[in-house]
């Protein structure tokens, strides 16, 4: 048995001598996406995961991505998020340390991309969030950039703009309680309209739990608040059933809503309760000219939907990681130095033209962008109403 | 021959709780079966009503079927078999007249119903006095009757009785084996098991000893009445 | 004043939906004395049911072969989709609890959650993460009653949900049915001494169960029509808070449950800030049960479980 | 198969197993990369080859060869060997204190999971999540296996240790905007982690009284409602206390709960409940659990036994919750919810109720699972409860059930089976 066994290693042993070794592939690009694919906002998944991968169809179509006077290859690794804190950490580390990713697109949501960009400051690894308003994903982190404007801008711009709109002076909130995004920008508006229009202006401040389909008791307090106006910085999928039993409610104000309302779904699930409402995002599809106009034709092409902010963002931010890809000069081969040089590129680029707008970064991770007012229109577009800049 | 029951055998998990027994029963018998508690007297009423799994070998027919292709409902429904199981287990939330229905679950025959109801009611007026209480009410004779009742009316082949005298003052003890009688006078036989063997034996005609999981000794009451072995473990004398 | 009544109809229906899912869970929570965690997934999959049987005959209607009037879309939609989802549910009880009978009580339950999972993501991967928009079946109109604003949607879910409370209540009560599942609720191990089928009675539990959650999944679908396929988590816990909350073994304490959890809920969020709505709704919950342990309305069961 | 597979290895004691995989992971270190780069992948497969087996069929052969020569074959070939000398000095150690061997084995069983999970750090942090969830499938077996109540309040517990631990170790050792300055020197900081842990323990089981007093009142299932509402209310406070930041989450947690501390408190975690639970409270647990009539008549305090043993469960779940927030550096209430109810209770029922081995073996598989199939995206949410439902289903209390760990069996020598007749 001894013997036996001592024959097999040595034979084991021979085979392995004779493998030929050397298969090591040639460099690829490689970059990860963390996306929440299962979980609560699974259509969230379904739009990153859309956008990176027709940025990698024009990379595949042009035979790679041409750094340094070199086509070089690009893979993507995506990885489900499920949602969760705990399982996006995992996946950065994952794609981080296992398949050794160059940059991490993602992930969405800031509960996400809070913890997952902790992974990815540490390990130096540059992080681009499309979508995560919230300050503290890049704060204090070299390493992690976003796409999009911040809640500290956004919070402001939607005060302002009610302000100059419809000349009111009582306002009052809705949002999830449970949930960072709608939670933080509620802080935000609050702060700001009370700047505007003094304490105690923003008349009911009403919150309720993720999941929660039935708003009548929040929207009762609001509707005998005397409010003007009612600002909800909700997902799509409460949008619809806010609006709605608001209205049944007897409420005929207006509704006024955060970037987190740009999705096509929005108005499919909401229909004409919805016609005429105001928000604040990144783009407005209705009437969208040049790159964003092809992008949108082109993935509603494929996918059947007009992709929402999401998806846009994702684009941009794949936009950004090539760019500042490009702008390395070259790439080493050690994958840390690349890794920093992809960081510094990356805080670098200035007046990027992104299909949501121009982004210029000033060192930091945020870019200085402009939001969009767009209004719902009453074929249920999203048209565009006017811009604020910072 | 109306049950025969051959080579049973029981387990739980790994316990042997009856190790091969065998025991027949003829059409308008009374049979007994006595034994010390755990001798496996409950387990042999409950594999006859299917409840239990029995192990290969066993063999059982009823009025020539075979009795291991029936589920337990269908025991009772198809073949007549009702079982009045250790403790009455009578349904407490329900009332009287309830758990008279509910034992008539399966049949179809409204008439047939009727009168069997007539009959129980005829058998132990008190049940009809409380037809409306519910179950749970009742006194531990009541609830006997009840249960005897609940078992005229679903099956009645044969009764499978399992320590009908628990818990019974001798008096009320002797007036439900009288009303047993009644209803074996009618064509129902009845198979009893008890741990009060005395009693067991003035009521059976024929009777078996199970000790152990198995069977030690059979026959008639007389002889069984008079064996000394039975005398010794089971007549306290 | 206007507030108050106000918020007595939004509880009213609020409460209606976690009666009808309690009243389903509370079935085979009674019966067969098992948590049902998959409840919560078969009134989801009973959601997108009338989803589809809706869209059904709102094309059949619009194609001019049948002329159908609104409202009885809305009826055969909910019937069509009870009987639907009662196969679902009888299902789930062959597939993931019939051969867990004589098992502890909980493995039967993790085969539930189990069960409900794989119904959230089998959505997920049949229909894609595209949330769906429930058709309006019936124009929605809201009077307003000196301030307090009611729709006829509002009406007629609180009236659909009682009748079949109140349907079920007769079932339980009057058929023989019924008869054997109370008595089933009160000592499983008996019944089939009666000649009563165990297994036909467990499947026809989860069959009334399951079609009563199709019903709020209507219902659901009309008031709230965005559907998701994670929507029906929360309501399943909920539901099992209210069902066991109602008692074993009584349909009307878990209806009665079901209305305390949702007026709860609405009144402590007019009373108190919202944000401390669950905070507060719970510990009211947990301090009913301090005081009052053993439910409302449980009946009497045998704790013995076996012969 | 048994006589191929089986027979060889019966002899092989503990410690010689322990050595073999030992060797085959510091075999992995040293040569994993060039093997796997000689047998085409890309890289030192991670999770034992499957990941890459699901992502690209091409390498299936490939990574099984990897997984046979780096794992199987070194700790097949070693134990083989190994069997005399290890016995004998497994012979040698029992004699000794309890304590050295325990720590001998323990020792060789961390050298183990250290040189393995060195290779990268995903390894590292899968790791340290599987060991947390070991904790918590063990604590929660307590109450759902052993007191056979149901529970679902483990998440709670969890949060409440988590926060707590996270507030004294951001409130001391960090500049945070909300607590701060530091207020602690670091050095002082690995000291006190286990205070913060332990305390956040304590916090957690003064929770549970909240639960175990008016649920043990009674008998019945309300227990299981009374767990869940306090679940919903743990979640509800935290995200109104705006000074952990609410729903935003809390994060900046000092980097203290390395493989090492994870690995220590885990094992005393599980010491520490195999010995409850061999304990006669445990035993009267068990009474209470089958027949709380007669065990109440057998003197056993049942109510009271109930409580210690809630508690005792909570504590743990709380320290647990401590150890997965400096794991993570973050947490937020979302985290502690639904969903990680049903993981924990799943982790409980897979591994098999009322036993050691059994919460060891489910949390550990289910979180290597969990893992291995990501690259199923969406299926592998089907898979997971497929499997369960079909362990339920073919063995309904679990795979491992009714098997407490008895330490000084398992680390005896294994005898000739003829010396044993």
């Amino acid at each position: 048995m001894r013997t036996r066994s001592l024959v097999g290693v040595f034979v084991l042993a021979g085979f392995l001598a004779f493998v030929p070794s050397g298969w090591v592939q040639a460099q690829t690009i490689k970059i990860g996406i963390n996306a929440p694919l299962t979980g609560d906002i699974p259509k969230v998944g379904e739009g990153t995961k859309f956008a990176a991968q027709m940025w990698l169809e024009d990379v595949k179509a042009a035979g790679g991505l041409t750094v340094g006077g070199k086509k070089v290859p690009v893979e993507l690794v995506i990885e489900d998020n499920e949602s969760k804190a705990e399982s996006a950490v995992k996946a950065a580390t994952k794609m981080i340390t296992e398949d050794e990713v160059l940059v991490m697109v993602g992930p969405q949501a800031s509960k996400q991309a809070i913890p997952a960009g902790g992974i990815a400051n540490n390990y130096k690894t540059p992080m681009v969030t499309p979508w995560s308003t919230n300050p503290d994903a890049t704060k204090d982190r070299p390493y992690v950039f976003r796409a999009c404007f911040l809640d500290p801008f956004q919070g402001p711009v939607l005060a302002n703009f009610i302000t100059e709109q419809f000349k009111f002076a009582k306002a009052a909130v809705l949002y999830d309680v449970a949930s960072d995004y709608p939670k933080g920008l509620a802080e935000f508006f609050k702060m700001a309209w009370e700047r505007l229009h003094g304490p105690g202006s923003v008349v009911a401040y009403e919150s309720f739990t993720t999941k929660d389909t039935d708003f009548s008791s929040q929207l009762t307090k609001i509707k005998n608040s005397g409010a003007q106006v009612l600002f909800t910085p909700q997902y799509y999928n409460e949008v619809a059933l806010i609006v709605q039993q608001a209205h049944q409610l007897g409420w005929k104000n207006p509704i006024v809503g955060s970037d987190s309302w740009g999705s096509a779904e929005t108005v499919s699930l909401c229909g004409k309760d919805c016609y005429g409402l105001f928000f604040s995002t990144h783009y407005a599809a209705a009437g969208a000219t040049g790159a964003t106009k092809e992008f949108i034709i082109r993935y509603q092409r494929k996918h059947g939907y007009v992709p929402d902010d999401v998806a846009a963002l994702t684009w941009d931010a794949m936009g950004l990681v090539q760019k500042a890809i490009q702008d390395t000069g070259g790439l080493t081969g050690d994958l840390k130095k690349d890794r920093d040089n992809v960081r510094s590129a990356l805080s670098q680029i200035k007046n990027f033209k992104g299909i949501t707008g121009d982004m210029t970064f000033s060192g930091g991770g945020d870019p200085s962008k402009c939001a969009v007012i767009v209004q719902i229109s009453d074929k249920g577009e999203f048209e565009f109403y006017k811009s604020a800049c910072p | 021959m109306l049950l025969s029951v051959d080579n049973l055998r029981v387990s739980y998990e790994k316990i042997k709780a009856l190790h091969g027994i065998s025991f027949r029963i003829d059409e308008g018998e009374i049979v007994c079966i006595i034994g010390a508690n755990g001798a496996g007297k409950s387990t042999t009423l409950r594999a006859i009503s299917r409840l239990v799994p029995v192990e290969a070998g066993t063999n059982m027919t009823f009025m020539g079927r075979d009795l291991l292709q029936y589920p337990p409902d269908k025991v009772v429904s198809k073949l007549g078999i009702s079982h009045v199981p250790e403790g009455r287990r009578l349904f407490d939330n329900l009332t009287v007249m309830e758990n008279l229905r509910l034992a008539t679950f399966a049949r179809r025959d409204g008439k047939g119903i009727a009168n069997d109801r007539d009959r129980v009611f005829s058998i132990f007026p008190r049940l009809s006095e409380r037809q409306h209480q519910k179950a749970g009410t009742l006194s531990g004779g009541e609830q006997q009757m009840l249960a005897v009742g609940r078992a005229f009316m679903s099956g009645r082949k044969i009764m499978l009785l399992d320590e009908p005298s628990m818990g019974l003052a001798p008096l009320l003890m002797m007036s439900v084996f009288d009303s047993l009688k009644e209803i074996n006078r009618e064509g129902t036989s009845i198979l009893v098991v008890e741990q009060n063997a005395r009693m067991a034996l003035q009521f059976a005609g024929r009777g078996y000893v199970l000790e152990n999981g198995r069977v030690v000794l059979e026959g008639r009451s007389e002889q069984l009445l008079a064996n000394p072995r039975v005398k010794k473990a089971y007549l306290g004398g | 004043m206007v507030i108050f009544l106000q918020n007595l109809v939004n509880a009213l229906q609020w409460g209606s939906f976690y009666a009808l899912i309690a009243l389903g869970y509370s079935m085979v929570y009674s019966i067969l004395m098992l948590f049902n965690f998959a409840h919560g997934d078969i009134f989801m999959v009973g959601s997108y049911i009338g989803f589809g049987v809706s869209m059904g005959l709102i094309a059949l209607a619009s194609s001019g072969l049948v002329a159908m009037p609104n409202w009885l879309i809305l009826v055969l939609t909910i019937l069509f989709s009870m009987f639907l989802t009662s196969f679902v549910g009888m299902i789930v009880e062959r597939v993931g609890y019939r051969p867990l009978r004589d098992a502890p009580r909980a493995s039967a339950a993790i085969t539930g959650l189990m069960i409900g999972i794989i119904l959230e993501t089998g959505n997920l991967a049949l229909l894609g993460a595209r949330r769906v928009s429930f058709p309006s079946l019936i124009e929605t109109t809201t009077y307003d009653v000196s301030g307090v604003f009611v729709t006829n949607k509002k009406i007629m879910i609180v009236v659909v949900s009682l009748l079949l409370a109140f349907a079920l209540h007769q079932f339980v009560r009057r058929t023989r049915w019924g008869m054997a599942m109370r008595a089933m609720a009160f000592d499983f191990a008996v019944v089939p001494l009666m000649g009563v089928p165990v297994n036909t009675m467990a499947a026809l539990t989860f069959a009334i169960g399951s079609a009563l959650a199709a019903a709020a999944g209507i219902l659901f679908g009309v008031a709230y029509p965005v559907l998701d396929p994670y929507m029906g988590i929360l309501f399943g816990w909920k539901a099992f808070v209210a069902a066991i909350l109602g008692g074993r073994g009584s349909v009307m304490g878990a209806t009665l449950a079901g209305f305390l959890l949702g007026f709860t809920e609405i009144f402590v969020a007019m009373i108190f800030p919202s944000t401390l709505r669950d905070l507060i709704a719970y510990s009211i919950i947990l301090l009913i049960l301090t005081v009052r342990p053993h439910g409302f309305f449980g009946e009497p069961y045998s704790a013995r479980l076996r012969l | 198969m048994r006589r191929y597979f089986r027979t060889p290895f019966s002899r092989v004691p503990l410690l010689g197993w322990l050595a073999g995989i030992l060797i085959a992971v510091a075999l992995e270190r040293l040569a994993g990369a060039p093997l796997a780069l000689a047998l085409g992948l890309t890289k030192v497969p991670v999770l034992f080859g499957f990941v890459i087996m699901l992502k690209k069929p091409a390498l299936i052969p490939s990574a099984v060869l990897y997984v046979l020569l780096i794992y199987a074959a070194p700790t097949a070939v070693v134990t083989r060997l190994s069997i005399s000398p290890a016995n004998r000095l497994a012979a040698w150690l029992v004699r000794l204190p309890m304590a050295i061997p325990v720590a001998v084995h323990l020792g060789l069983l961390y050298a183990a999971l250290h040189i393995w999970a060195e290779i990268s750090d995903y390894r590292v942090l899968v790791l340290k999540l599987t060991l947390i969830a070991v904790m918590v499938t063990l604590s929660l077996n307590v109450i759902n296996g052993y007191m056979g109540e149901f529970s679902c309040s483990h998440p709670g517990f969890m949060a409440i240790g988590a926060y707590f631990a996270s507030v004294f170790t951001v409130g001391l050792f960090v500049n945070d905007q909300f607590f701060g300055a530091v207020f602690l020197p670091q050095a002082l900081g690995p000291f006190l982690f286990p205070i913060a842990l332990i305390l956040g323990g304590f916090l957690a089981s003064f929770g549970a009284l909240a639960v175990a007093i008016p649920s043990f009142r009674t008998r019945g299932d309300y227990l299981a409602i009374i767990s869940l509402a306090f679940l919903f209310i743990v979640k509800s406070l935290i995200e109104n206390l705006e000074f952990v930041r609410g729903p935003r989450g809390l994060s900046g947690q000092p980097d203290w709960a390395t493989l090492p501390t994870v690995f220590l408190w885990t094992v005393l975690c599980v010491w520490s409940i195999n010995n409850f639970v061999r304990s006669t409270v445990g035993k009267a647990l068990n009474a209470v659990r089958d027949n709380e009539m007669a065990a109440g008549a057998m003197t056993v305090d049942t109510r009271r036994t109930k409580i210690v043993a809630f508690l005792f469960a909570a504590f743990w779940a709380g320290v647990a919750g401590g150890l997965f927030a400096h794991v993570l550096r973050y947490v937020n209430p979302s985290t502690f919810g639904i969903q990680k109810l049903a993981e924990v209770l799943a982790m409980v029922y897979f591994g098999g109720l009322n036993s050691v081995y059994g919460s060891i073996v489910g949390a550990v598989s289910i979180s290597l699972l969990g893992e291995a199939l990501r690259p199923l995206e969406i299926f592998k949410w089907i898979i997971i409860p497929l499997l369960l439902i079909l362990v339920m289903i073919y063995r309904p209390t679990g795979l491992i059930a009714f098997k407490d760990l008895d330490v000084t069996a398992l680390l005896q020598p294994k005898r000739k089976p003829e010396e044993e007749a």
